[in-house]
Order: structure tokens, then C-alpha cells, then sequence
């Protein structure tokens, strides 16, 4: 493990002070427990909290700031927040309007928040995002992965809290974009989980694993490397199946999300961009909005996943409204 | 079921998650996202470390003390299971005393039961639940019988022993191994192999005070 | 070498494709050269061309817009652009106030920037930066390079140009904010040239390359892996001693700005400004100013570099001004 | 020197070029960027490639195309460097015509001096000026004592490698390698290797030419 860290125990802390003194303008970073809130508290409005296990920055403290999040809870990496977390954020940023938790559907995450729920002495609903296509939804499963088209629920919401919407017609949104989004991940090397000191997996050379999670977690199967256009080509088809399951016709307006892992530079994003776009639009679909980067990383894990959001007149609304947060800004 | 005994329990549970780093690191990393270990690890230490605090205090109120930590403390998957777990044998204790076997039993079968319902599971999803819930039927049977504490611990052991083995060839349907398909098989749980350790620690301590 | 891409020799026209559609509502590419330039051309403002080899994105092509550049002239990877194509774009671009380049000092650079500029049939100046700290200047050498710092003689640079001002100035607040800049950078592992197929350079496990330049060049010297704090401390120490060097004091406002080189997470740059802003603090120094993010980049390669650059009114009244480019982007 | 054995060079030179893939292309990557194989191999491919073009132009014509075409293909440092040899010498054989070993020499000559001037550089510096410099010193004092092409080739292959071989122990002044201080010395520069690589095809063009 090559990274640069003082001792692994303080990388959380030390990363998340560095955070909060460099967009001291935008956050505050309360310890005992560990969360992080707008400078300026909202008034007025829902507030919007999200969360999760560490190593996915900017996901989700990036996003906290006007038109986005009121809050976020940072867990240890790759490990969800704890309810204490959770629960004093939300005490800390609610104004009468009640509260929105974004979650991200796994195990910890959902039980986490839950629990917090549970204690809340005021209104709160939960949107859980489920983007990642990788893994079929079935009964027997607690269900699909929440992966970087969380961004874009939490885009979109943050937008129309800022409006004055009421709790319903935020979490109505947020489960409409969420609904309307999927993604697919493809890892070329894997991620070392700093307390781990060790890969969280071994892929050869000429291997990749595609419909890898954010966390390293093994995808729908291991592959050979190939070049860019094959592997985007199975990812694309990936996605279509996936609207064509839920019934959704992808032969409308998108928005493209080329999602770098971590590793990944953006010369090869723009590259899967490029290669995507060409498919797409070979399928009818037309990218109407993009964004390529780093949104929702998985530590130093190289690889990227794509993410298509099915735009309507209201998603576009709230995609475009201004924002101001670490990571994502425009408008203002 | 007395307050130094659960304290004591927690010392020997850390003491094994920490031998059994590489064992259950590996176990997560394969089909998990490889922090179980770690989590396992910071859990066990911060329970281990509350007990002078602990000490004077009645069984239940320990054991929900330590649940209460634990929520706050481990997170994940889990964090809130073993917090839930705790908790609840924490009521059921306050409630029957747990000062016989049986009502011991009863208490363990509690928090199983908070593990179920937080975690929408049961057995054969590939989770600490194929180790658990064999666990606590097998103590609540031996318990009826009448069974020394010997016996009992020496059954729990090979039941926990054998519930981990289950998983092996289980497909995940809960954690984040589910929607693997196929590709869980072959592997171990981590978290039933952590419960597998803990329940060995806490059945080496009951034979150990047995003997004594 | 695992990269996503088709073929080697296509790399950097895919990319390019895909950066132009992906930000279409601000960049148009050109080809036959190769250069792309803000979407609505601006009028009556100095034109401000940039360039260099490609791989550092998103420098150039990037800061492309509104308040900062009109023009970028990608070369292959590692390798200045060609005059032609310099040419071109100062062409595309010049209204009548003249043209200035900003170029990275590389004596490639320098000299395809120089031929290009000798066949200007109108008025240009150059600004040349050169704020990498790595490289001792002597007589006896072609001087520093420019690495990380060239985004914030842009930034500056460009917001200036938007109000009006004349070559002379802009030129001149491009050579005061490049004096004012030091940077210094610490590379992990090596990056890997696409066309090369192989990393550039060999590193164990256990060493880091300090002063390494932004092309995997080597630096100071190779030295143990060590914590972060230390490797940080060393890295302000070369900044502080060559501002010292400069006649400059470092006990004023400066801008601080934690830049990846592609494969470092942001966790791990946060964390690296957690402790460069302990140690400038502990030098009487306030950081008035922050970036943290991949803003100049070696491909694929892990590592980071510190800038510190020293503030006045005029630089930050021109770092503050609003900018609307794919890689920096606030105030509208 | 007519354009039929320029535009041959260049086809050996290029053959020459990826024949030494692997050192060229090691030496850049030791102390520079790694890129100088393939922007040597993108010119060389290049010029090569305009051989039907070219053929029917007089030499300094076709030595100025090169040129242009050099500069812009290549980029980097060495681009304009050759793009000015080229067209510097084609300005010299327009001139003088370079219908003799000595005016070919001379002409050989512009086109080292606009090196020079362009990178502002000199002998020891650590750049393909410590190959081309002698190697141009050496062409015109042998063509000036009306030495044979093939004593010329012969010796310009010698004088090559000696200047190759020069820039092992040097400090760089110049190019990428400029402030690396004493950590270039003990690699040859790889501008300077491809130089030699490239005086070393010519010239054996001439003894085989000479030969026939
Ligand atoms: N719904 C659930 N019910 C019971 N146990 C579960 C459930 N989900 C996960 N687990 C257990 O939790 C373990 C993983 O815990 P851990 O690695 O600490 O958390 P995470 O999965 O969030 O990374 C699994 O190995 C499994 O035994
Ligand atoms: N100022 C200069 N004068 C002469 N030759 C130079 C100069 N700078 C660099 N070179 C030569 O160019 C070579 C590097 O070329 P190349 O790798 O193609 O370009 P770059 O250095 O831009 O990557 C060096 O090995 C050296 O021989
Ligand atoms: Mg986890
Ligand atoms: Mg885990
Ligand atoms: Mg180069
Ligand atoms: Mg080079």
C-alpha cells in the first residue's frame, strides 16, 4: 500500500479536516459524532441528508452547499455512518420541513439510517438510490447497489428543496430520478482499503471485472481486457436492458455520467465518453446533458462506470438550477 | 448470567477477532468489500475496553450499555445487528433475570431474533444468521434438558462450526455478496465466520470456568 | 498497460471528441490541426492561447471559456503542440488586441510556441511559467518548468484579459503571478505514455520520486516512502526556501493548491492540505485561497504537488472573478 | 546530392529509427518523458512517406518539405530542432547548390548552426548536439581534403559514435534532462542516440551507393 497517509487510523479525521478547511466557506465539520453540515444553515426548507462509508469523495461531503446537500455523514471507509451520526446531523440541520435522507442500498447503510429514522422526533422519508444495474434485482436479494447516479438524486433534490417543496414532493423526485437512472461499473485494478494495507482483490493483467461496485465488491463477471469501444459496448447494453426491464424507453433525452473510480484519468474518461456517445446515439438516445469525472469514487480503485439518467422537463429543471457545493458548481 | 462474565466474554472475543484477522479480512474481501475485519476488530475493542466502567454495573444494563456502543461504534452491515443483538438480549434479560441457563438461552434467542428483524434475514442467505440461529435453537434445547454448561458450550461450538460450513456453498440473498449469483459459492461468510470465532471465545471461557 | 482505449494511435483524438461533446456548449474543436477554442469566439479582449503536450488534462483544453482561455492547442501525449497548429489558433482566435501565449517552460514548448509566434502576422507576447521549485535554476540550464502553478497564471491571466486590458498588462500580471507561484510535486508510481505501453519509470514499493516533474521526468532525488506529514514538510520547506531565494516573504494571504496527478484520490489530496496548511499555518502563513482536485495531471500517475502562491489584491480580485470552463467553474 | 538518395535516406533512416526501438525509446525514459521513440518514429514515418511526392522536386526543395512537414508532425523538442536542420539546409543547397561532397558539407553545416540557434544550444550540453556537431566538423574538413564518400561515410560513422558516447558523462543543460544535475550522468542522451542511429543509416547508404 503506497498512498499518502500518516497512520491509518487518522486518515478520516485528517482527510475530512483538510476538507473542511479548504471549503470552510461552504462547511462546518462537527466531531463526537462525525458529521458535516452547510457553513450556512438553511432555513425554510426540507433538508437533505445523505451518507455513507468514506473512499467515495467527493460522494457525498462534496456535496454539501446551496442547491444540494444540507448535510452528510462521513462512515469509516467503505463502512456506513453509525445512527448517532446520522441522527445529530439531522437534529442539526432540520428546520420544521423535516428531513430527506439519500441513501445508497446496501445492508449497512439501510439499517444505519433506519435506525436513526426510527429515533427522529420529527417527519423524515428516505429516498434509497438503486442505480447499479450490475446486479439483477430479484426477490431474494435485498436489491440493486446505490453507486454514482446517487449524484444526480442528490443534484435534483437539493434542487427542489431549495424551491420550498414539501417532504413528499422531494422524496416523490428523488425515487422518480433514481428510478430513472442506471449504471454500470467496470474496475481495471482494485482499491486498497487503508486499514486493510492490501488490495481488497487481485485481477490479473489482462483482466477486468465488470459490474464491479464502489467498494471493490466482485460485479457480474470476471472478463478479459479489451479495448474501450467492447467494454462500453456491453455497459450501454447493459444499461437499455435495464430501462427495457423497467419498461422505460431510452429514445429520449439523457443525461450521460462517465464516472471515474479513482484511478482513472481523464483523458480515458473523456475517451469512454466519446465511445458511449457514438453508441447511444446509434440507439436513439439523445445526450442532452453530461458530466465526466470523478463523482463517485471507490479509493485508488482504476476504472470507471457510466451512468444514464433519463431526463424529462422537471429532472432538467433541477439538474441545470444553480448549485454551489465543493464538487459540483454552477450558476452562482 | 452475571456482569464479569459478559465483561470477561468481551476481553476473550476481542482476543479471538484478533487472531483471527487473516481468516476473516480474507473471507470479506473476497465476496465483500473487505472491511469486516476491521469493523469486527473496532467493535470488539471498544466493548472490551468499557469494562471497568461496566463492572458494577447488572447484566442487562452491561449488555445494553454495550449495545449502545457498538451502534455507535462499528457500523456497516454489522454494526446495527450486533448493536440490535445486544440490546435485545439486554430486555429479555431484564425482563426473566437470565440467571438459569434456559433464561440465558431465551436472552441469546432475543437478540438472534433483532438480528432477523433489522436485518430482514434468516438462515441460508449466506449471512451470520446460518450461524446464529442453529446456535441459540441448539442452547435453548440443551438448556431444557438440563445439560451441563459443559455440554452446552461443547455443542455450541460444533453447531457454530457447522453453520459456517453452510454457507459455504449458500448463493447470497443478503449482504453484499447478494447478486453474486454463482460467484459466493466456494466462499465463507464473514460475519458467520466472526460469530463462529465469538462463539468459540465465549464457550473456551464457560468450559475454562467449568473446569476451575 | 490497462488503460481504456481502442487503439494507442487514436487515444488523444477520441478523448478530444468526446472532452468537445461533452462540453459542446463551450468548446468547439478544430482539426487539421488540432486546437479547440471557446464556442462563441470572444471580441475585443486579448486572446489568451495555451498548449503544451497532452496527458496533464484537464490543463489545457480544460480552462478553455469565460475568464480564462480562448484557445488551447493540444500536442500528443507528453509532446508540445506543433506551430501549425499554434498558429491556427492564435488566428481563430485574435481580434485585434493581440495574442498571448501562455507556455509551459519546456524547451519543446518554448520552441514550437517561439516558430509558431515568429509567423504571427500581428501582436503577441508570451508568458512563460515555470514555477516548479524541483529544479534548481542556473545558468547553465533552460530554467524551471511550469507545472501545476500555469493554472493560476491562467486563471488570473484570463480574468484581466476579460476586462479589457492590453497586451502589456496581461503579460505582466501573467509574469508577476508566475514569480509569485512555487510548486514542488511527489510521484508514487510512474505514469505510462499510451503509445509507450510501459511506465516511464521504475519506483519500488517503498520509494517516492521527489520534485518529479508533470511528464514523469525525475526530480530531486529518489528517497524513502515515508508518512505524509514528512513528505509534506519537505515539499513546503523547497517552496518556502525558493520564495526566500526570490527575495519574496511567504508571511502574507497565498493561495493553496493541492493538485493530483490522475491516480491519487481525493481523500488522500485532502489530507495532504490537512498538513500543508498545519505547516504554512505554523510559518506565519494564511491561506486565503484553495484548490484541491486533478488540475494538472501525468496521465495515470500517483502522486500530488503542493503550490503556494502568493497573494496581493490584484491577484485575488482576478482568482475570485466569476469563470466558466469544463475544469473550473464559479460566479456563474 | 540528389533528391533520389534523400528521400532513400529517409526510408533507412526510418527502418533505422524502429530497428532501435528499445534504446531509444529506454534512454528518453530514464531521463526525460519516455516519448522520444515515437515522436522520432511519427516524423521518420512521415518523411519517409512523402517519397513519391518529393521524388520529382529538385533536392532543396524536397529537403525544405521535409522540413516543414517535420515541423509540423513531430513536436516536442525535437521537432522544430530537425524541422530547422531541414529547411536550413535546403536554404544553403539552394544557394550553393550542393552538387559537391564539400557543398553538401557546408550545407550540412546550416543545418546544425539553425539546431544551435533554435535551442540555443552547443556542444556539451548533454543534446543531439555533441553527435551532430562533430559529425559536421568532421564532414567538412574530410570533404575539404577530398576524401572519398566512402573514407567520408566511414569516418562520420566513427566521429557518431564518439559524440553518442560523449554524452554519457555530461550533465544536461538543455532539454528535459537540464537540472537532474549529476542523476543524468551515466545515461546517454536519447536525442543524441538517434542522431547517431540516423548518421549511421545515411552514411551506410553512401558505402552501399559508393559499393554498387
Ligand atoms: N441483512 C443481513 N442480515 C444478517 N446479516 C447480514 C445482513 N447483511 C449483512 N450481514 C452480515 O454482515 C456481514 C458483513 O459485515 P461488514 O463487512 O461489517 O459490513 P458491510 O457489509 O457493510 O461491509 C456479512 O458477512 C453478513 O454476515
Ligand atoms: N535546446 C536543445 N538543443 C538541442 N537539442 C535539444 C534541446 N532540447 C532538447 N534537445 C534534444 O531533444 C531530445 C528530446 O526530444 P523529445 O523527447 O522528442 O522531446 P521532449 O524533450 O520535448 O520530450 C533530447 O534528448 C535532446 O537531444
Ligand atoms: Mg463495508
Ligand atoms: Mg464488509
Ligand atoms: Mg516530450
Ligand atoms: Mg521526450
Amino acid at each position: 500500500m503506497k498512498k499518502f497517509i500518516n497512520q491509518v487510523d487518522q486518515v478520516l479525521v485528517e482527510s475530512l479536516s483538510g476538507f473542511a478547511n479548504a471549503h470552510h466557506d461552504l462547511v462546518t465539520l462537527h466531531v463526537d459524532p462525525t458529521y458535516l453540515t452547510r457553513r450556512e444553515k438553511a432555513v425554510n426548507k426540507v433538508a437533505i441528508v445523505s451518507g455513507g462509508g468514506s473512499g467515495h469523495e467527493p460522494l457525498h461531503a462534496g456535496y454539501i452547499g446551496y442547491g444540494m446537500l444540507d448535510a452528510a455523514c462521513p462512515g469509516q471507509v467503505f463502512t456506513s455512518p453509525t445512527p448517532d451520526q446520522i441522527l445529530e446531523a439531522a437534529e442539526a440541520v432540520h428546520t420544521d420541513q423535516g428531513v430527506l435522507f439519500i441513501v445508497k442500498n446496501y445492508a449497512g447503510d439501510v439499517m444505519n439510517f433506519e435506525m436513526a429514522a426510527e429515533m427522529l422526533p420529527f417527519q423524515h422519508a428516505t429516498v434509497l438510490t438503486s442505480d447499479d444495474c450490475a446486479v439483477v434485482n430479484s426477490t431474494y436479494t435485498t436489491g440493486r447497489r446505490g453507486v454514482a447516479g446517487t449524484v444526480i438524486v442528490e443534484k435534483c433534490v437539493g434542487s427542489l428543496a431549495e424551491t420550498g417543496a414539501d417532504l413528499a414532493a422531494c422524496k416523490a423526485l428523488g425515487d422518480k430520478v433514481n428510478q430513472q437512472t442506471s449504471s454500470i461499473g467496470v474496475a481495471l485494478t482494485s482499491c486498497t482499503v487503508p486499514a486493510a494495507g492490501r488490495a481488497t482483490f487481485d485481477i490479473a493483467d489482462i483482466e477486468l471485472e465488470m459490474g464491479v461496485g464502489i467498494h471493490g465488491e466482485p460485479g457480474r463477471r470476471r472478463e478479459q481486457m479489451r479495448e474501450a469501444d467492447a467494454i462500453v459496448h456491453d455497459c450501454i447494453q447493459a444499461i437499455l436492458a435495464d430501462f427495457a426491464t423497467k419498461g422505460l424507453t431510452h429514445r429520449q433525452d439523457v443525461l450521460l455520467l462517465i464516472n471515474g473510480f479513482g484511478a482513472t484519468p481523464l483523458m480515458e474518461l473523456y475517451l469512454l465518453y466519446h465511445s458511449a456517445a457514438k453508441l447511444l446515439a446509434a440507439h436513439g438516445v439523445r445526450i442532452e446533458r453530461s458530466l465526466v469525472g470523478n463523482y463517485t469514487t471507490a479509493l485508488d480503485m482504476a476504472g470507471a462506470s457510466i451512468t444514464v439518467c433519463l431526463l424529462d422537463d422537471e429532472i432538467k429543471q433541477h439538474w441545470d438550477s444553480p448549485v454551489h457545493t465543493a464538487a459540483l458548481r454552477w450558476g452562482r | 448470567m452475571n456482569t464479569a462474565f459478559i465483561l470477561n466474554a468481551c476481553l476473550h472475543i476481542h482476543a479471538a477477532i484478533v487472531a483471527h484477522e487473516a481468516d476473516i479480512e480474507s473471507l470479506d474481501r473476497a465476496i465483500g468489500d473487505g472491511d469486516h475485519y476491521i469493523n469486527m476488530k473496532r467493535g470488539s475493542e471498544v466493548a472490551a475496553g468499557m469494562y471497568n466502567t461496566l463492572l458494577p454495573l447488572p447484566a442487562d444494563e452491561a449488555l445494553n450499555k454495550i449495545g449502545m456502543k457498538l451502534l455507535s461504534t462499528i457500523g456497516g452491515a454489522s454494526g446495527p445487528l450486533f448493536a440490535s443483538f445486544f440490546m435485545s438480549m439486554a430486555k429479555t434479560a431484564q425482563q426473566n433475570g437470565a440467571n438459569t441457563p434456559l433464561k440465558i438461552a431465551a436472552a441469546f434467542a432475543a437478540g438472534v431474533q433483532a438480528i432477523m428483524q433489522r436485518g430482514k434475514a434468516s438462515v441460508g442467505e449466506k449471512t451470520m444468521l446460518d450461524v446464529l440461529v442453529p446456535v441459540s435453537t441448539t442452547f435453548t434445547t440443551l438448556a431444557a434438558q438440563g445439560k451441563s454448561s459443559q455440554e452446552i458450550a461443547t455443542a455450541l461450538k460444533q453447531t457454530a462450526d457447522i453453520g459456517l460450513e453452510s454457507t459455504r456453498n449458500l448463493i447470497a440473498t443478503k449482504g453484499r455478496a447478494a447478486g453474486l449469483g454463482e460467484r459466493a459459492i466456494g466462499h465463507l461468510d464473514a460475519g458467520a465466520k466472526s460469530c463462529q470465532v465469538m462463539i468459540h471465545a465465549v464457550c473456551d471461557l464457560m468450559l475454562k470456568e467449568a473446569d476451575a
